[in-house]
C-alpha cells in the first residue's frame, strides 16, 4: 500500500473536465513533481488533494484512510502556496504558530517546533518581522517552514519558486533539496520548469490536458520518454521523422542513424541537442542559421534539407559563425517514440 | 458536484441574509408601504392622481427641473475643482500628509451647517460684503438667486472633498509606467493627460459623478435655506407637503426622485457594459 | 525625425521643483484656511457676538451667556451620551450585520449581483423622509418605539449601505489563498473568521465605522419619529434650533459647534486610519 | 361631551372649574410627572420658567422636549393610529396644526377652556373655536402672536410709512429690494401677509368665500387654484414681487434687515422681540400694521387623546395660562395673551416701543385662517411665481 | 562619435547616491545589455535615458546632440516596459497609432507603419482585441510594435520578458533577437537574467551597486571575466583561492594546476564547473555530496579540503552517486580573476 494512493480523480467546471480520471501513487518519503504547461490542471489536483477543492468523481487515500471526504483542516496536510499566503498580519513568529494553536498543540510543544522550523529554514533572526518586510525569498522560506512545523504526513507545493527571480529560483531549489532530504517528507511539487523537476524530484509525473502522459524518475523521462510530449516538454529535443528498417534508419536528408529498438517504416524519434555533434565541413548537409552563446555551452540552429535541428555545443572554444556549413553526428542510438503517440506533439 | 453547488447557493443565501434581510425589512418594508401609499386616496382606493399633480402643477414641474439642476450644476463645478485639486495632491508638496487629512473635514458636516456658513460668509450685507465694502464693491446676490449660485456653492462645499477623495485614488490606480510609456511615445504632459489619463481614471470619476449628483439632487436643507424660493426643488417641496401631511404626496414625490435617480444608475450601467469598461469583479 | 527632434529643444519640459512645492503648499493651505478655516472661525464669532451688524467685519461686544445658557441645559449631556452610546453601539451592529453580506458580495459570484448591489445602495438614494415615516409606522406596531433598541434599529437602515460597501471592497483584497491556507493549517470557519477575515477587514471596518458613527451622530428624522421624546439624542436636541424658518444665527451657531464638534474630532483622528484606497473603492465604483 | 382619553385615571367628566383643584391635583400628584413638548424654538425659556414654577409649586416632575413641529405631529398621528400611549401629556403646538392633528384623533377631546379654573378670563373668541373650526375647549391658545411690517426706522421717515397696502405698493416700487416679502410657504409671517392681502383686496362674495371657515383644506385650495376672484391679489404680488425681495422665511427677512440689506419686511410681533434682545435686530427697528388688518394668531397647548398623565398636564396647561405667567411672558416674549384681564398697558415702556403701538394694536388685527392662507400660499407659486 | 554618449551620469535619491558616475557608449546598430541584480540601478538608468527621470550630472548625446535636458517626447527614443505599459483603453491598432498621433504622422504613413510593425512582430489579426484579450506574450509583442513603430534612433527595454513563463520566454528571446537582427535599431536592453544577456547582446554592460563592473562581449565576459562579481553572475562558477608561482599554481588541497597568466603568491582564480572533470575514485580527494540530474547536463556539489565545488558533467550515461568518493581534472588553464578585486566577490 502507497502513502498516498489517487484514484481516478476527475473534475468537472460545469461542462468542461479540467482532469481526466487522474491516478497516482506515492511512497512513503518520496518527493513526487508533478510537471505540466500551464492550465493543465496541476493546481487543481493539488487543491483536491487538500480539500480547497471537490473532486467529481475518485478516491484519495492516506496512510490507507480515505481523505476526500473531509474537510482541509482535518486532512494530515501542508500546503505551500504558489503566492506564499502568509498571513500578512501576523509576524513570522505568529504565522507558524497560527496551525499549531489551531491544532491545539500545547505551547512548549509549539515553540518548541517553532524554533526547529526556523532553523532548518535559516529564519532564525526574523522571527518578528512582519511578512511585508520580508524579501521574496525569505517569505517563500516562512511559507515552508510554516507547512513544516505542522510536521504533516504530506507537503504540498504549487510552484513555491515561481515567484522568485532567476538567481533566488537556483539557490531556494537547492535549500529544498536539502531540507526534504533532511525531514524526509512526503512531498508532492508541482512546477511547469522542467529543470526544477528533473533537478529536484524522486520521481516525475508529466500532465497535459488534464491527463497523466507519463510517469518515470528524472533519467528515465529525460532519456528515454515514450512520447513527444514528454521529450519536448522535459529539456530540448529534436523530432524527426525516419524511415526504419530493423535497427537502422534513415533520416530525411538521406543520413543512416541506429535506433534504440528495431522498428519498421515511418517512426518518429526525439534526438537531445546534445547528443549530436557539429563540425564545420564545406560540404555538409547542414547549414548553421543562428547561433547563441549560453555560456557553459552554444546552442546552433542548423537547417538541413528543410528541418532546423537544434543542436547544443558544450565548452566550445571557439563558435561556427552563421552561415557556415555544417555536418552531423548523431552519437549513439537514436530514442524512439512509442507508436501510439498523437500528432500533436509535431 | 449538484450537492456542491447547492451547498454553495446554500451559503450564499445564509451569509447574505443579515445585511440583505436588514434591509429588505427595515427598508424594504416601509418603502413598499410608501409606495402603496403613493397610490392610495385616503380611503385606500386606488389613484394616480398624486403622481398626476406633480406632472401638471407648474410648480412641481418647476421642482423636478430644479432638483435636475441642483443635482447637475454642482456636479460640473465640483469636477473643475476637484480634478485640478487631485492632481495637484498627487504632488508631493510640504505638509502634504496634514492637507490629506483636512480637506476631508467638509464630509462630516451637515448639510444645513453648510447652509449656514453660506449664509454668514456670502449672503448680501454677510461677511464678504462686509469686508469688500469699504473699496466700493459689493457682492452679486449668491444666495437666494435665480441660478442658485448659493445652493451650488454649498453643495460644492459638501461635496469636493468626497469627489476629490475618488479621483485622486482613480489616477492613482493609474501605473506610473503608463504615463512614462505615454511620454515617451512623444505625448506631451497635457496629452498624457487628455488621451491616456482620464480616459483611465474615467471609472472612478464616473462613479464619483453619479453619487454626488445623486446626493446633491435629493438634498434639503441647503436649498431650503439658501436656495431661490422659487423654484424651489422637488426635495423641498416635498418637506413642504409632508410637513402638511400629505404623505401620499410626499411618497410620491419621493418615488419620482428615487426612480429618477436609480434611472440615471441603470442607464450608466447599461451604458458602461456595452463599452465594457469597469467590469466588476465577480461577474460571471 | 531627426528634424522633429532638432526643433524641439526649446521645449524644455516643466518640471516639478522645490521652489514649486513651496507654491502648492501655499496655495493649497490658503485655499483650505479660505475655504473651511474661515467659515469656522465666522460661526465661533456668530456664536460669541453680542450683536453683529454692518459695517462690522469683527463684532464689537461679546458675550458667552448663551453658550452658558445652552450648555446648563442638564438635557444636553444626556442628548450627547445618548448619541454616544447609540453612535457606538450602531457602528458595531453595523459591522456586524455588514461582515457576511459584504463576504458574500466581495467573494460570491452570483447572477443577481448588480440587483443586490442597487439594492443596498438604494437607502442612499431614496430620501429618508419617505422611509422614516414608514418604518415609524413599523416600529409602533413592533412595540420598538421610543427604545434605545428602536433608535438603534432604525439608524442602522442608514449605516448599513456605506459598511458594506467598504467592507465589500476590503474583503475583495484577501486573496483566497490566505483562506485556504489557514484551512490547510486546521483552522474550521470560526477559526477562518476570527483568525484571518477580522483582522484583515479592520482597515474596512473602520472605514465603514468611522462613516457610520458620523452618520449615527447626525440622524435626525428617523430617530425623531422612533425615539423622541424618550430617547433624546443630540440632533433631536438641537435641530430645533435649526428650524430654517426661524433660526437665529447666534444660537445656530452654538448648535453647529456643539454638532460637529464630535465629529471634526472624530474625522481628525480618524483621518489617519480612514484609507481612501478603501473608501475609492468601496464609493468609487458602481 | 364624549371623551375620547384613553388612559384616564380620574373620573374627568366630573371635573368643573370649582372642583378643579380637588380633584386633580391628588391625579396629577399620584402620576406624579409629565412630559411637555414645545414646538416653538424661541420659547424654550419660557416653559422653562414655568416648569420650574410649576415643580416648585407641585412637585410633579416635567419631561421636556423641544421638538420640530410637523415631525412631532406625524409622530404623534402615528402613535394614534398604532393605539399606542402618546409619548407626551401637554404639546405646544401650532395654531395651524388644529386642522391636521384634529382630524388624526389626535387632540383629547377636553373641555379645557371651561374646566380650567384659570380660564376663567379666556378670550371667548378662541374659547370654543379656533380660526372658525370648533374644538370645544380641547386646543385652547396660550400665546397670541401677531403678523406685522417691521422697519428700520434709521431708514425710513414716519412720513413715509406706508399705511395701507397699497402705499406698500407703492414705498416698494419706490424703494426697489428694501421690502422684504416672506414666501407664504416658509413662514407665518408670509402665510399671514398674503391672507391679509386677500382680506384688503376682496369684497362681497368673494370675501364671504375667503372668510368661510368651514371650508376644507381641499375646498379652499381648489378655490384658491381656480376662483376668479383671487385677481386682485395675484396682480398686487406681481407688482410687489418685481419691486420686492421674496424671502425664504421669517428669520431670513430679519436678517436681512439687520444686513442693511432691507428696510422693512413682513415679520412677527414676538419673533421680532427676540432677535432685538439677541441684538440681531437694530435698536431702531419698529413694529406697524396696515389699515384693514393683519392677521394675529397664536398657539395652543393640548392633551394629546392618547397621553398617560392627563391630570398632571391639566394642570401644567392651567399654570401656563394663568395671569402670573402669562404677564411674564408679554413682557419678556411679546407674547400676548388670550387672557382679556391682560391688556399691553401692562408692558413696560422700555419694552412697549419694539411692540406695535396701541394705536394699530389690537384695533387692526384680523383672525387667521391658516387652510386659507395655506391655499392662497400654493396658489401664488403655482399662478405667480412659476409664471 | 558613437551614436549614444553616456558620459558620467549620476543620480541621487536624497542622501542616497543610486547611481555613481555610469558612462557608457554605444554603437550604430549595436544591441547592448546591461546586465546586474536588482537594486543596481538598471532602470534608473535607463529612465534617465528615457528622460523619465532626471540625472544629477552628467551628460547624454544621441547621435551628437544632447539629449539630456529635453522632455521625453522630444527624445527620439522609445521604451519597451517591464510591465508593457499598454494603454488598456485602447485596442492593439491605438495603441501602435499613439505616438504616431503624438508625432503628427500623416495619416496614410501611420497606417503603413502599423501594418509594417504589426507584420514584424506577428500580430497581424489581433489589432482590433484590447489589451486584457491578449496572452502576456501577445502584450509583450505589442509593447514592441508600439515602441518600433516609431522607428526611433533608440530602442530601451526594461527586462521586457521577466513577466513571462519559461518557455514562453525562450521563444520571445529568440524573436526579439530575430527582430533586432531585421530592423538594425540601436537597442539598449535591460535584464537580470545571464541567459538571456548572453544569447542576445553584441555587447555586455555588468553593473553592480550603481557603478559599471565590467563591458565586453558576451563570450569575453563569460570566458575571461576580470572581476569576480562577473565571474559569479555570469553563469555559475567556482571562485578558489591559489598560492602562484609563475604559470603554476597550487589549489587549497594541494593539486597544482596551470594559471592562464603568471602569478605570484595568493591569488584568486575562476573555474567554470563545465571545465572540471571528475572521476570516481575510491581514493580521490573529494566527495559528492550531492548530485542533481539536469537533464543535458549532471550537476555535483563535490566537497574537497573543506571547499565546495560545482561541477557540471554533460550527456553523462551514468551518474555518481551522492558519498561517493572522487578525484577532479582540472582541464586547461585556470581563469587568474583581476588583483583589485574587492573581498566582496567571496
Ligand atoms: N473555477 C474554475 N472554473 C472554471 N475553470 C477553471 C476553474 N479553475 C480552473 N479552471 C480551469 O482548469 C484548468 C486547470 O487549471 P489549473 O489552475 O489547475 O492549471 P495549472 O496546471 O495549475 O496551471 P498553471 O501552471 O498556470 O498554474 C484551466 O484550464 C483553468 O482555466
Ligand atoms: N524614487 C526613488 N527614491 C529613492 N530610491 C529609489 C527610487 N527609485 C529607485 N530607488 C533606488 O535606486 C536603486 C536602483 O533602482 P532601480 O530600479 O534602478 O534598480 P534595478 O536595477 O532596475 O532593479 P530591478 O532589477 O529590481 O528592476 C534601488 O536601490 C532603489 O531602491
Ligand atoms: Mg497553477
Ligand atoms: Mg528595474
Amino acid at each position: 500500500m502507497s502513502e498516498l494512493e489517487i484514484s481516478n480523480i476527475t473534475k468537472d467546471y460545469g461542462a468542461t473536465r479540467v482532469l481526466h480520471p487522474v491516478s497516482i501513487n506515492v511512497e512513503r518519503g518520496e518527493f513526487v513533481t508533478i510537471l505540466g504547461p500551464s492550465g493543465c490542471g496541476k493546481s487543481t489536483l493539488l487543491r483536491i488533494l487538500m480539500g480547497i477543492a471537490r473532486p467529481s468523481a475518485g478516491e484519495i487515500r492516506l496512510a490507507g484512510t480515505r481523505i476526500d471526504l473531509l474537510p482541509p483542516e482535518a486532512r494530515d496536510i501542508a500546503m505551500v502556496f504558489q503566492s506564499y499566503a502568509l498571513f500578512p498580519h501576523m509576524s513570522v513568529a505568529k504565522n507558524l504558530a497560527f496551525g499549531l494553536r489551531m491544532k491545539n498543540v500545547p505551547k512548549p510543544e509549539r515553540a518548541r517546533r517553532i524554533e526547529h522550523a526556523l532553523e532548518i529554514c535559516n529564519l532564525t533572526g526574523l522571527v518578528e518581522r512582519m511578512p511585508r518586510q520580508l524579501s521574496g525569498g525569505q517569505q517563500q522560506r516562512v511559507a515552508l517552514a510554516r507547512a513544516i512545523v505542522m510536521q504533516p504526513r504530506l507537503l504540498l507545493f504549487d510552484e513555491p519558486l515561481s515567484n522568485l527571480d532567476a538567481k533566488l529560483r537556483d539557490t531556494l531549489r537547492q535549500e529544498l533539496v536539502d531540507l526534504h532530504r533532511r525531514i524526509g517528507a512526503t512531498s508532492i511539487y508541482v512546477t511547469h520548469d522542467q529543470a526544477e523537476a528533473m533537478a529536484m524530484s524522486d520521481r516525475i509525473v508529466v500532465m497535459d490536458g488534464g491527463k497523466v502522459v507519463e510517469t518515470g524518475t528524472p533519467l528515465d523521462l529525460y532519456r528515454a520518454p515514450t512520447r513527444a510530449f514528454t521529450a519536448g516538454f522535459l529539456g530540448q529535443t529534436n523530432l524527426l521523422t525516419a524511415d526504419a528498417d530493423g535497427l537502422r534508419a534513415r533520416l530525411p536528408w538521406g543520413q543512416i542513424v541506429t535506433l534504440s529498438a528495431p522498428a519498421k517504416g515511418s517512426v518518429r524519434v526525439s534526438v537531445r541537442p546534445e547528443t549530436i555533434a557539429i563540425r564545420q565541413n564545406e560540404a555538409g548537409a547542414g547549414m548553421v542559421t543562428s547561433v547563441s552563446f549560453m555560456g557553459a555551452n552554444a546552442l546552433y540552429m542548423v537547417d538541413i534539407a528543410g528541418n532546423t535541428l537544434k543542436i547544443s555545443q558544450a565548452g566550445a572554444e571557439s563558435l561556427i559563425a552563421a552561415g557556415n556549413r555544417v555536418s552531423l553526428d548523431f552519437n549513439g542510438a537514436l530514442h524512439l517514440l512509442s507508436g501510439f503517440e498523437r500528432a500533436e506533439a509535431a | 458536484m449538484q450537492a456542491a453547488l447547492r451547498d454553495r447557493r446554500a451559503q450564499l443565501a445564509l451569509l447574505l441574509l443579515p445585511g440583505v434581510g436588514y434591509l429588505v425589512v427595515f427598508f424594504g418594508g416601509p418603502l413598499a408601504s410608501a409606495l402603496i401609499g403613493s397610490l392610495q386616496l385616503n380611503g385606500g382606493t386606488f389613484t394616480l392622481q398624486w403622481y398626476e399633480r406633480i406632472f401638471t402643477r407648474a410648480t412641481m414641474l418647476r421642482g423636478l427641473k430644479t432638483s435636475i439642476y441642483y443635482g447637475v450644476a454642482p456636479v460640473i463645478v465640483s469636477l473643475a475643482v476637484s480634478i485640478p485639486l487631485a492632481l495637484l495632491i498627487r504632488q508631493n508638496f510640504r505638509g502634504r500628509k496634514l492637507f490629506n487629512g483636512l480637506y476631508k473635514l467638509p464630509m462630516a458636516v451637515p448639510g444645513i451647517i453648510v447652509a449656514l456658513m453660506v449664509i454668514i460668509m456670502a449672503e448680501r450685507g454677510g461677511f464678504i460684503d462686509r469686508v469688500i465694502a469699504p473699496f466700493g464693491l459689493s457682492l452679486p446676490k449668491l444666495v437666494r438667486d435665480e441660478w442658485g449660485i448659493g445652493v451650488i456653492l454649498a453643495t460644492v462645499w459638501k461635496q469636493i472633498p468626497f469627489m476629490t477623495l475618488i479621483i485622486t485614488s482613480a489616477f492613482a490606480g493609474i501605473p506610473e509606467d503608463i504615463r512614462h510609456a505615454a511620454r515617451s511615445l512623444g505625448a506631451s504632459r497635457l496629452n498624457t493627460f487628455v488621451f491616456v489619463e482620464v480616459p483611465l481614471a474615467m471609472p472612478g470619476i464616473t462613479a464619483a459623478i453619479l453619487l454626488t449628483f445623486i446626493g446633491s439632487m435629493g438634498s434639503y436643507a441647503v436649498p431650503d435655506i439658501v436656495g431661490s424660493p422659487s423654484p424651489r426643488p422637488l426635495s423641498v417641496l416635498m418637506v413642504s407637503e409632508f410637513n402638511d401631511g400629505k404623505f401620499a404626496q410626499v411618497y410620491a414625490m419621493g418615488m419620482v426622485l428615487s426612480l429618477f435617480a436609480i434611472a440615471v444608475l441603470l442607464a450608466y450601467y447599461a451604458l458602461t457594459a456595452k463599452i465594457g469598461v469597469n467590469r466588476a469583479k465577480g461577474d460571471e | 525625425m531627426t528634424i522633429l527632434a532638432e526643433t524641439l529643444p526649446t521645449a524644455r519640459a516643466r518640471v516639478f521643483q522645490e521652489d514649486d512645492r513651496l507654491l502648492v503648499s501655499t496655495g493649497l493651505y490658503a485655499a483650505l484656511g479660505l475655504t473651511i478655516a474661515l467659515p469656522l472661525v465666522l460661526m465661533f464669532l456668530w456664536s460669541v457676538a453680542d450683536g453683529w451688524a454692518p459695517p462690522h467685519v469683527i463684532p464689537r461686544d461679546y458675550t458667552l451667556s448663551r453658550w452658558m445658557d445652552m450648555i446648563a441645559d442638564p438635557g444636553l449631556l444626556r442628548a450627547a451620551l445618548n448619541s454616544t452610546v447609540i453612535a457606538v453601539i450602531v457602528t458595531f451592529a453595523t459591522g456586524l450585520i455588514a461582515l457576511p453580506t459584504a463576504w458574500a458580495m466581495a467573494r460570491f459570484p452570483f447572477r443577481l449581483k448588480r440587483v443586490v448591489e442597487i439594492f443596498i445602495l438604494a437607502p442612499v438614494i431614496i430620501p429618508g423622509l419617505v422611509v422614516a415615516v414608514g418604518i415609524g409606522q413599523v416600529f409602533l406596531f413592533l412595540g420598538l418605539s421610543y427604545s434605545m433598541t428602536g433608535v438603534i434599529l432604525v439608524q442602522i437602515v442608514g449605516t448599513l449601505p456605506l459598511m458594506i460597501r467598504l467592507l465589500t471592497a476590503a474583503l475583495e483584497t484577501i486573496p483566497d489563498d490566505l483562506i485556504h491556507a489557514a484551512r490547510s493549517l486546521g483552522a474550521g470557519t470560526a477559526g477562518v473568521v476570527l483568525h484571518i477575515i477580522l483582522p484583515l477587514a479592520v482597515p474596512g471596518l473602520l472605514a465603514g465605522g468611522l462613516l457610520s458613527f458620523i452618520g449615527s451622530f447626525e440622524e435626525f428624522d428617523k430617530s425623531f419619529i422612533v425615539g423622541a421624546p424618550v430617547i433624546e439624542t443630540l440632533p433631536i436636541k438641537l435641530y430645533i434650533f435649526l428650524n430654517p424658518y426661524s433660526l437665529q444665527l447666534p444660537v445656530a451657531a452654538i448648535i453647529a459647534f456643539i454638532l460637529l464638534l464630535p465629529a471634526l474630532i472624530v474625522f481628525v483622528i480618524a483621518g489617519r486610519i480612514l484609507r481612501d484606497d478603501l473608501m475609492a473603492a468601496g464609493m468609487g465604483k458602481l | 361631551a364624549e371623551t375620547n382619553l384613553k388612559n384616564l385615571d380620574f373620573d374627568l367628566s366630573k371635573v368643573t372649574r370649582d372642583n378643579f383643584y380637588d380633584i386633580v391635583v391628588p391625579a396629577a400628584k399620584a402620576e406624579g410627572t409629565v412630559t411637555m413638548y414645545n414646538f416653538a424654538g424661541s420659547f424654550g425659556d419660557a416653559w422653562k420658567e414655568l416648569i420650574t414654577r410649576f415643580e416648585a409649586r407641585y412637585g410633579i416632575k416635567v419631561e421636556y422636549s423641544d421638538v420640530n413641529g410637523a415631525q412631532a405631529d406625524q409622530q404623534l398621528i402615528a402613535v394614534q393610529k398604532a393605539g399606542e400611549d402618546a409619548p407626551v401629556d401637554a404639546y405646544f403646538a401650532g395654531g395651524g396644526d388644529y386642522p391636521l392633528l384634529s382630524s388624526a384623533g389626535v387632540v383629547g377631546n377636553i373641555p379645557l377652556t371651561t374646566i380650567l379654573p384659570n380660564m376663567d378670563h379666556y378670550d371667548p373668541a378662541f374659547a370654543q373655536s379656533l380660526f372658525g373650526r370648533p374644538h370645544g375647549g380641547a386646543y385652547p391658545l396660550v400665546h397670541l402672536n401677531q403678523t406685522a411690517i417691521g422697519y428700520d426706522s434709521a431708514f425710513i421717515k414716519p412720513g413715509d410709512l406706508p399705511k395701507t397696502f397699497d402705499e406698500l405698493l407703492a414705498w416698494a416700487e419706490k424703494n426697489p429690494m428694501r421690502l422684504g416679502v416672506t414666501l407664504p410657504s416658509k413662514g407665518g409671517s408670509g402665510g399671514g401677509f398674503i391672507y391679509s392681502v386677500a382680506l384688503n383686496y376682496l369684497t362681497g362674495e368673494c370675501r364671504t368665500k375667503l372668510t368661510d371657515y368651514t371650508l376644507t383644506a381641499e375646498q379652499a385650495a381648489d378655490w384658491a387654484m381656480t376662483s376668479e376672484c383671487l385677481e386682485p391679489v395675484w396682480d398686487y404680488y406681481r407688482r410687489l414681487l418685481s419691486a420686492a425681495e421674496l424671502t425664504n422665511g421669517n428669520a431670513d427677512t430679519l436678517n436681512l434687515i439687520n444686513n442693511q440689506q432691507l428696510y422693512m419686511g413682513t415679520v412677527w410681533e414676538d419673533q421680532v422681540m427676540t432677535f432685538i434682545r439677541g441684538k440681531q435686530l437694530p435698536d431702531t427697528f419698529r413694529l406697524t400694521l396696515l389699515e384693514n388688518g393683519q392677521v394675529g394668531s397664536g398657539d395652543a397647548m393640548f392633551v394629546p387623546a392618547n397621553a398617560k398623565h392627563v391630570a398632571a398636564a391639566l394642570l401644567l396647561i392651567d399654570m401656563a395660562i394663568g395671569k402670573d405667567f402669562q404677564a411674564w411672558k408679554l413682557e419678556n416674549k411679546a407674547s400676548r395673551s388670550p387672557r382679556t384681564d391682560l391688556t399691553g398697558d401692562l408692558i413696560t415702556p422700555e419694552t412697549a416701543k419694539y411692540l406695535l403701538p396701541s394705536s394699530v394694536y389690537p384695533r387692526l388685527s384680523a383672525p387667521a385662517f391658516w387652510d386659507m392662507s395655506k391655499a392662497l400660499g400654493d396658489a401664488l407659486d403655482e399662478k405667480v411665481l412659476s409664471q
